[in-house]
């Protein structure tokens, strides 16, 4: 994103294939197994001596001048480049795009460089040339700092930590409560749980359908006038449960429905959610 | 520093303090290419002596450890109050009120298996501990309170404890389903109207 | 002995002695009670400079380990199974100098596309780690080392990474554009020119 070394626009009219971000293209290899990276014919590797794309070549190139970086001649650098390049490809290797796109760059800058100044032309060519040598001594000194690291006296390789340290601890340690209150109903519910068992089976607060069945029949008797079913529920003293109340109304009405089934009584209603009327079946009526 | 008997020390130093397990004289020696070892260790043990590590022979074997009284350095305590489990409080309330039980018994009395940890943390608090074996077939080792659950819980003995009479009277006995019934208010039963 | 500065002397060393891994000043006093030992651990650090073993502070984190002059006798013989590729190295090398840096930012450096897996590597190494977003356009992921990476590296802070000075000085951590502006005598941006 970041990169300065995009051709100008003019680059782009003169050689499409310039076009492209000479750098940033090849990917790389993460974890090499031991001196395996020569052996398998890897063709991103192409006999290219492994090197990790285009600005690697030219920084390799670059030191074979024997100068300072900041005092290679670009021109040379243009030319060993491509010398390169033409002898892989002489020699049939097949060479990655990138290692193409980046000749044709080169051989762009260097006929700018050679040609009488367009002084319309940003960046001009020493620009280019400039901003080329920058990277090269960029990427030079972080290659340079990664060895000047990895030769660090290394933990686990050269110094160690103590083999088998004790290890220090935070041991948590629980300080119990409980409190009487806690003990005694433990107790009384352990004592409650198995006191000798006597099963009295209580009575649900439900009024059951079979006792429904049999109080709205005995009501209903042989009625003749049509009877609310709220006024056949039973009577519950104030305060009573409300569930015992809703389930009296539940099995009364299940109840109504199950004599009129039984072709004992007569239900009607008059409108949704109306009162529900009952009266005891009038014969063949 | 330049004195070759000085590396030779720093050499077994560094190496039984690498070492993940304690090393003879020997093997220490075959780390250094043969050489005698046997003044080195010897000078380095004095030189530790009096230090917060101790280097020290165990079989036959070297190896540095902690200073014995720096020990206690290694495990840094903190508490925690964490309360009791319900499993643990109902075996501690039996064990309170049948003293001494086995651990059969307070199962029995429980009505369900009761985890071994249960005991432990009991142990662990203080409030329990082993009072023998019961004279009886498999001789059950049995539990029995000490003076440190009387202090946590208040009580100067364990007459103190509520009787059964105690805790019917405070609801403590009634059955869970009548308590329940209390609770959510329910009226016992439709009444027989006419 | 009996001086309680040599008891507290011998309290830090049992200590980091005994830690399975590297310890700040804090982290020491609040295993021993709080007490002030920054005196202690410069003395613990001066009493082993000439030994086997020494003492050393990497990233603020203190912890002892073997001396580096010892090296050759101490070295594993087995083989690392493992290597870290150029790759890996070079954008290891690239996020300690610039750090925080984002993946465009080593690329740009390198010339070649980083593998996702190559900081992965380096993540899983635990010497680096995810240091936040930039605050510019795309909000990149930024990567910044780890106080393990300063002890694997034996390196006190950042400051003695080999030649950060020089690097610095000679403007070389500096991203080309800026670079090129300083020395074309421009600004960095682009040019409004006719």
């Amino acid at each position: 994103m970041t990169n300065t070394g995009a051709p100008p626009d003019p680059l782009a009219t003169a050689d499409p294939l310039a076009t492209a971000d000479p750098f940033a293209t090849a990917e790389d290899a993460d974890w090499l197994p031991l001196a395996a990276a020569h052996d398998d014919d890897d063709a991103l590797y192409l006999e290219l001596d492994g090197w990790e794309g285009p600005l690697d070549l030219l920084l390799d190139l670059a030191r074979r001048q024997k100068v300072d970086l900041r005092r290679i001649s670009i021109l040379d650098l243009v030319d060993q480049y491509l010398g390169y390049i033409n002898h892989a490809r002489a020699l049939r290797l097949e060479l990655a795009a990138d290692y193409l796109v980046m000749a044709a760059w080169l051989a762009y800058l260097k006929s700018l460089m050679l040609l009488p100044r367009d002084p319309e032309m940003q960046p001009g060519p020493e620009e280019l040339a400039l901003r080329l040598q920058l990277r090269l001594q960029r990427l030079g000194a972080m290659r340079e700092a990664a060895s000047r690291l990895m030769a660090r006296d290394r933990l686990g390789r050269d110094v160690f930590a103590r083999g088998a340290p004790e290890g220090i601890t935070i041991a948590r340690h629980s300080r119990w409560t409980a409190g009487l209150f806690d003990l005694i109903q433990a107790y009384g519910a352990i004592k409650a749980r198995n006191a000798p068992v006597v099963h009295v089976v209580r009575e649900r607060p439900v009024i059951t359908l079979e006792f429904a069945l049999e109080r709205v029949a005995r009501l209903l008797g042989v009625a003749r006038d049509w009877v609310d079913l709220r006024m056949l529920l039973p009577r519950f003293e104030a305060g009573a449960d409300p569930r015992l109340t809703r389930s009296a109304l539940a099995s009364s009405f299940a109840a109504a429905l199950e004599l009129a089934k039984q072709g004992r009584a007569e239900i009607a209603q008059d409108d949704v959610f109306a009162p529900l009327r009952l009266r005891a079946a009038q014969a063949n009526g | 520093m330049a004195d070759p008997d000085d590396d030779l020390v720093r050499a077994v130093e560094a190496t039984l303090f690498a070492s993940d397990m304690p090393l003879t004289p020997a093997e220490i020696a075959l780390h250094l290419g043969g050489a005698a070892v046997h003044d080195a260790i010897e000078q380095l043990a004095a030189h530790y002596a009096g230090r917060g590590v101790h280097l020290v022979e165990r079989g036959g074997r070297w190896h540095f450890q902690t200073a014995p009284d720096l020990a206690h350095l290694l495990r840094r305590e903190r508490e925690e109050p964490r309360r009791l489990s319900r499993a643990a409080i109902e075996a501690l309330a039996i064990i309170a009120y049948h003293e001494p039980v086995s651990r059969a018994e307070i199962e029995a009395i429980r009505g369900v298996q009761t985890a071994r940890g249960t005991l432990d943390v009991l142990m662990e608090a203080g409030w329990v501990h082993i009072a023998g074996r019961r004279e009886s077939p498999g001789r059950p080792t049995i539990y029995a309170t000490t003076p440190a659950f009387l202090a946590h819980f208040g009580l100067a003995s364990r007459r103190d404890l509520p009787g059964i009479d105690e805790l019917r009277a405070a609801g403590l006995l009634d059955p869970v389903d009548s308590a329940y019934a209390a609770l959510a208010g329910v009226m016992p039963g439709p009444e027989s109207d006419e």
